[in-house]
């Protein structure tokens, strides 16, 4: 099963019952959860931009690549879009798989790409309003995506 | 063909999307970023760094000697930071 | 927070929230879920026992270990006992951290560390009510739980 | 002292757990397992492969060469199977 979806709206863990449901053959089940910081209150909000049509085929592209290199029995992706406040969710992702290390492989590899792939682009919002800077790639996103070649 | 920007680079050159006609000398991602930078100072600030920019071509990561010849949409942005 | 439980009972993915809830100082969230596969029908449930006492002790100082190697912002460990259905989760482990590098690694140290250390012993029955074997250490495992040291 | 045995330790012993007194002359785990494979044939098929078995002293992990002597509680068991 593959689950993939781009929205506004906030989502919960609930999500991802169906990679599960009636399933007896899955052994392990890893989900990552990205959350909105608020940085010390520093941050009001995080704006995230994305390129709709890219976003959507750059994630299945990414998830494809996942379900190449891991024996997979279901992926989920969810990425959010829009204004997105601390303690929010924004980015979801479960790998199932028979054993464990291929899930956790799987997840990290998906959010490793995810970070450095998926178009979409984080402005902080501070208090009253005020609209910040657009958040820099990070050198260690960089490094991790590194690891897995190709 | 039509030509998107995102984030900065959107908000530095002014526009979400144009159409744009570059000659037939202009045959990469990085030679058309090149002619781009001459279409007036908020193009020349977007492009200032062109190590810092990506670029996408019909929805795909281009590198900048991929050949734009085919392509009916082409897209640059920041480093992505999404996730 | 810190929320380590043994239990008899099935448990679902709604355990975590309380990691997480009023708080917006969390980036990374990471679950990991075991759960009973039937092997192709050739297990009608997993029975587990454990050293009552100890299993407790020793998920405890497992997660005390992880905190000190990263720095975690929340930490559960749900670990099952008794007749486990194929389908049912066994083990819910999650890690809540500022960044998902150190969730991930925590996660996976854990259940390394768990599936190795804590005093949990597996025994497969069949269809018809048969007791079968008690399912025997993989190297993989002691394998795993070796690169983290100590 | 009390012993207790878990899975198939527990099964071949045919107990789960007991009160021992061991001799002084027995101070460690592993001496332990040794004068536990006296006491009759099932303790014997238990112990037959020490290397698979392990132990705890007070609901703690402890090597062959550990000292029984403080320990009001000794366990043994196969290697964990569980997560």
């Amino acid at each position: 099963m593959k689950i993939l979806r781009l929205q506004k709206e906030p989502f919960t863990a609930a999500e991802i019952a169906p990679l599960t449901e009636g399933r007896s053959d899955i052994g392990a089940l890893v989900t990552f959860t990205g959350l909105c910081r608020d940085e010390e209150g520093r941050l009001a909000a995080l704006e995230i931009e994305h390129y709709p049509g890219m976003a959507e085929a750059e994630i299945e592209r990414v998830v494809d690549e996942a379900c190449r290199r891991w024996p997979l029995e279901g992926v989920l992706v969810i990425h959010r879009y829009g204004l997105i406040r601390p303690g929010e969710p924004i980015v979801l992702v479960a790998t199932a798989s028979k054993h464990r290390t291929e899930a956790f492989a799987a997840a990290q590899f998906l959010m490793d790409y995810l970070k450095t792939h998926a178009p979409f682009w984080k402005r902080e919002h501070g208090p009253n309003g005020r609209v910040g800077d657009w958040v820099g790639a990070r050198e260690e996103d960089e490094a991790a995506v590194r690891r897995w070649g190709g | 063909m039509k030509a998107l920007y995102f984030a900065w680079v959107r908000e530095r050159i002014g526009l979400a999307e144009e159409e744009i006609a570059p000659p037939a000398s202009v045959t990469t991602v990085a030679e058309l970023m090149d002619w781009l930078k001459g279409r007036g100072e908020n193009y020349a600030a977007a492009f200032a760094n062109e190590r810092t920019i990506r670029a996408a071509l019909d929805r795909r990561h281009a590198k900048p000697d991929a050949p734009i010849a085919a392509a009916k949409e082409v897209a640059f942005f920041p480093p992505m930071t999404g996730g």
